[in-house]
């Protein structure tokens, strides 16, 4: 069974997709396997990561279980008004 | 009493209210926002995305923040997900209180905090295409209004 | 935009509201308050008399006022006047602006000045008869809050 | 013809009608025709008057002509909520 990257706001558009399977494993070695301009997108300061649903506190030491669902959320979008 | 949505169609701002409203008959007074989709600036559409896991979660952590911080007989808040033309309605948030002070504080806060802090992500579309909508300045503004 | 009107009789919120969102399509936002009799503390019925030479002018001042001092793209008033049961819609107040401070602030002052200022005397009836309300200490307080 | 008198709020408990003919002329005299409870209560500091609708400054000095209706006002009643 494979993990799954997940991709909100512009990152959808960066990657082509909203959703893709990746072999679990440590996420740098995941990020590797991703086209270098959109690993480098997902590693700037302001990309949180969510790992099944909960919002990490920094990036390091992430490693992959299968089933896992990594979510990249950029800043969210202002208000209108 | 707490109702938090996510509308993933359009939704009717005024039946939401009545429903809301009559349940919560103690209640002396209602106040209520609603924003739509402003029907100017040549935007022809506006597509606001959501994380399923965490959008609703975080919408109901700012709801009981607001439940402990104001004394509410109820809070509501329907937010649409998707893509909405101009004049549609986005989000209805409303704060059924005894005093209206709270009613009304409630419902701002609320606002404030859903306006830049929600997982939400928007995009909107003009003549040019789609464009993805940045945070703004303002909206950091608006929370630190709440200490 | 303004509009503002004594209702003789019952009026339906969800109704003006939803009539007066449709006439300021520009707005990005509507905030509004409703206020009702309520429904606890032993009282039976709510009874509003005013002055009509003095009542309406009244409150067309108030909304005057609050168009000079807020961006705003339209504001309704309706009050009841009359007999009223509990549940029974008092006032409701919409303010509808390109930013939702506007309007938030708009409301919150015609809330505060129409409850302390506007010419209506009202009275209760309970179990022990018909009983005049008088002003309240937190009514000037809250009108000071504008400056 | 008459003027008016117009009784706001426990006023016009007190005054046994929310309305009243009067014979015209100087607010003294109109006011030495009442019953002297009403007349006291409509001198009170906090009771306004308004002439044809317009609030008066003061009530000094008032003359009731025919067709005038001189209406008092009792502080208003606070909000719930």
């Amino acid at each position: 069974m494979s993990a799954r990257l997940v991709f909100l706001g512009r990152l959808e558009d960066l990657a082509g997709t909203a959703e893709m399977a990746v072999e679990p494993g440590p996420l740098d070695q995941v990020l590797a396997g991703l086209p270098r301009e959109l690993a480098v997108a997902l590693l700037v300061d302001r990309v949180r990561f969510a790992l099944n649903g909960r919002l990490l506190a920094e990036s390091g030491g992430i490693t992959l279980a299968s089933g896992d669902e990594l979510a990249f959320l950029p800043p969210v979008s202002g208000g209108q008004g | 009493m707490i109702d938090v949505r996510l509308a993933e169609a359009p939704f009717d701002p005024a039946d939401e209210l009545t429903r809301f409203t009559a349940r919560v008959p103690e209640a002396g007074g209602v106040v209520s926002f609603l924003g739509k989709v402003r029907a100017d600036s040549g935007v022809e559409a506006l597509d606001i995305r959501h994380y399923a896991p965490m959008t609703l979660p975080g919408f109901r952590a700012l709801a009981q923040t607001a439940l402990r911080r104001w004394q509410l007989d109820g809070l509501l808040i329907v937010h649409r997900v998707g893509e909405m033309a101009p004049g549609a309605p986005i989000v209805l948030v409303a704060g059924a209180a005894r005093h209206r002070r709270d009613a009304f504080a409630a419902t701002d806060f609320v606002m404030d905090h859903l306006k830049g802090e929600s997982w939400l992500w928007k995009r909107e579309r003009t003549a040019a295409g789609w464009r993805w909508i940045e945070p703004r300045a303002q909206d950091h503004v608006d929370r630190a209004r709440w200490g």
